[in-house]
């Protein structure tokens, strides 16, 4: 049983580690903020399964944690967005003469 | 815990490490600051479980409490706040050429530390376990923090209070007095209402828990501080409570209480006891437990004021808010 | 193998099942929207179902305790912080699509930010 | 290659990336997540120096490097925050000067209340130009 769930855990760590494409590639702040939750979420069930595997009560306190705080991302994110919808693209345009024009190509690399 | 190596497999380390670096190297190189905190937050999970990997639960637990939770909320309300900045000018190619390579001489140096490092490692296992029983804590790192270097966590806790005191100086002189406002983010949503309703009384069970177990298992109050910070800092965003004012003298005395008492008790600790910091023999363990509880209240007001930021006057809030922002978005 | 082993073998195989669609649905599909959806399947169904495979082995009764409260905050954590990226996506593509200024790059629309990837 | 060793050597790497980040970052605030990373890397170098001892000692990790980095977090996260409320402090700042010496009056924000504040850096409750200019 120790093993099958140690590889189960490992399965999903895994696969939730390639979900960081998203972060990198985006295109939109949602998706990066999706792919963090799904490390998250991922992370949770990976140290659960490797806690039941090892016995090691202490990493069920930790998915416990993560999974408590797995939404301030997000939360922090849309509230930021609800202040202030427009801000992104708003708040350099005039404001520096010096600055470079503002007709700078969309972000995401 | 007592047996010595974890039985799992290593071939999810490899990726782990992999996946940290390109993490860095990504939001280190990507254009915009939004995207690059979003990152970091992934970054701060990632970590939480490399120390896991590590065997050091204790850091598994404060790195995903600040890492993941507090840290995500402080910079990406900074950078809604800040709105994106412009590049900086960057020095021609040369001089960022040297810059790479003078760090990648640090990396090649460290990591040639890290390689050959004595063998067997030398450590300091056996004597806190020798002694860990004088204290009757049945976790090391707890005997270690409030016990055998004492005075570094009662310096830490200073610390973190006059980072508070620091971070209020911040504010303009005429907001004196007034309440911190960086989590006042525009209307709350409905759903981030409902589970700031929800989310806090789940949230100080299992801080008020990770407090408790962290006499014998990894936990302490540190990490039951931060979850405790984490849930006030939710209320306040979703706007269900404010901030105390930066008058407040509950708050003030909420925030010193624990580096006050584990000073106090030090003090006593020099007459009674041997020395500064020593506990008397047969109080030890109920002296630990209060100046923990103390320290976790403490660390749990700090660290929540600490992203509540320096206190504000009411007002639209520059540099954030411009006139178009206001047509809002109702989520 | 005895029957709670059995019990945990099906379901956390069920569970990385749906962690597994989850990333397939994230990376794949093709708009913000569908890829809340393929997240919130991970994050409900695939913890849902590792934790109840998982509820044989727990110590009872605060092991199971802690495994079913955990679960409980993950579905409230889950389907919250869903809702509030989804409305958040829902406004910024309102936004847009009443001919307000497209955010550049920022927002979380699809297609709205012109960038690479997006598709709409 | 164990895992104290890997770990130790990403540690490594991400002092790296984050020296150069902090040195040569886009903007402040990335600068300072770079710093951020120079932290974590030191961090987890310790932590690869703690699991070897725990090790090589009989325990799943040194708990006097733990203790360490577990204070070593604490203040981390108490220098971020206040250099993020400095960097806010100083954009606010930077806006009421750019605000008040454009054109003070043309803004279409009536309640600004002209330059009042601006020798000293401070900021008035209404002081916010609408157009950012």
């Amino acid at each position: 049983m120790t093993g099958f769930l140690l590889i189960a855990g490992v399965f999903i760590l895994l696969t939730v580690l390639l979900g960081l494409v998203r972060v990198l590639r985006g295109p939109g702040d949602a998706e990066r903020l999706m792919a963090v939750q799904l490390l998250g979420t991922g992370g949770v069930a990976a140290l659960l399964l490797l806690g039941s595997a090892i016995d090691l009560t202490a990493t069920t306190d930790l998915a416990l944690l993560l999974a408590l705080l797995a939404a301030f991302a997000a939360i922090a994110f849309v509230a930021g967005l609800g202040a202030n919808p427009g801000a992104f693209t708003a708040a350099r345009p005039v404001s520096a003469p010096s600055s470079h024009s503002n007709g700078d190509s969309p972000a995401g690399d | 815990m007592p047996d010595v190596s974890l039985p799992d497999p290593h071939w999810a380390d490899l990726p782990l490490g992999f996946a940290l670096l390109v993490l860095a190297l990504w939001l280190t190189w990507t254009q915009r600051d939004r995207a690059a905190v979003i990152g970091f937050t992934g970054y701060g999970l990632l970590v939480a479980i490399a120390w896991v990997r590590l065997g050091s639960m204790d850091v598994a637990l404060t790195e995903a409490a600040l890492g993941g939770g507090l840290m995500g909320l402080l910079l990406l309300t900074a950078a809604a706040r800040l709105g994106e900045e412009t590049d900086q000018p960057a020095p021609g190619l040369p001089a960022r050429l040297s810059i790479a390579l003078l760090c990648l001489g640090v990396t090649l140096v460290l990591a040639a530390v890290v390689l050959g490092l004595p063998s067997p490692a030398p450590n300091l296992v056996a004597p806190v376990a020798s002694h860990q029983a004088v204290t009757e804590l049945g976790n090391p790192v707890a005997a270690v923090l409030i016990a055998f270097r004492a005075v570094d966590t009662m310096l830490e806790s200073v610390v973190l209070a006059l980072a508070v005191i620091v971070l209020w100086s911040f504010g303009a002189d005429r907001a004196w007095g007034a309440r911190p406002r960086a989590l006042h983010l525009g209307p709350p949503s409905p759903a981030l209402v409902f589970l700031g309703r929800l989310l806090p009384p789940a949230g100080l069970i299992v801080g008020v828990h990770l407090f408790w177990t962290g006499a014998d298992h990894p936990g302490g109050p540190f990490q039951g501080g931060a979850v405790l910070a984490a849930m006030a800092a939710l209320l306040w965003l979703a706007r269900l409570g404010e901030p105390p004012r930066v008058s407040d003298g509950l708050t003030r005395l909420g925030i010193v209480v624990g580096p006050l008492l584990f000073l106090l008790i030090g003090l006593a600790g020099a007459v009674i006891a041997d020395a500064f910091l020593d506990y008397p023999e047969a109080l030890t363990k109920p002296l630990i437990l209060l100046i923990e509880a103390a320290k976790t209240l403490s660390v749990a007001v700090a660290l929540a004021l600490l992203v509540a930021g320096p206190p504000e006057l009411p007002g639209p809030m520059p540099p954030r808010q411009s006139g178009r922002a206001a047509k809002g978005v109702t989520p | 193998m005895s029957l709670a082993d059995a019990f945990t073998a099906v379901f956390v195989s069920l569970g990385a099942f749906f962690f597994f669609a989850g990333w397939v649905g994230l990376v794949r599909f093709p708009d913000a929207l569908s890829r809340l959806h393929a997240l919130s399947k991970a994050d409900n169904l695939g913890l849902g179902l590792v934790v109840i495979g998982l509820l044989p082995q727990a110590s009872w009764p605060f092991g199971t305790l802690k495994l079913i409260a955990l679960w409980l905050v993950a579905v409230l954590v889950g389907g919250a912080s869903a809702q509030l990226l989804a409305g958040a996506i829902h406004a910024q593509a309102a936004e847009t699509s009443t001919g307000g200024e497209p955010g550049r790059g920022t927002e979380a629309a699809p297609g709205a930010n012109g960038n690479d990837k997006a598709t709409s | 290659m164990n895992e104290a060793q890997l770990y130790g050597v990403c540690g490594a790497g991400l002092v790296g990336i984050g020296l150069y980040g902090a040195i040569l970052g886009r903007s402040t605030l990335r600068r300072l997540l770079a710093f951020n990373l120079v932290g974590s890397g030191v961090f987890l170098i310790f932590g690869a120096i703690a699991r070897r001892g725990g090790l090589a000692g009989g325990a799943q990790s040194d708990p006097v490097p733990q203790a360490l980095v577990i204070t070593g977090l604490v203040v981390a996260f108490a220098a971020t925050a206040l250099a993020v409320a400095l960097l806010i402090r100083l954009a606010t700042v930077a806006h009421e000067a750019a605000s008040a010496a454009a054109t003070p009056g043309s803004t279409d924000d009536p309640s600004t209340p002209a330059t009042a504040s601006q020798g000293r850096g401070e900021r008035g409750p209404g002081h916010v130009g609408a157009g950012h200019s």
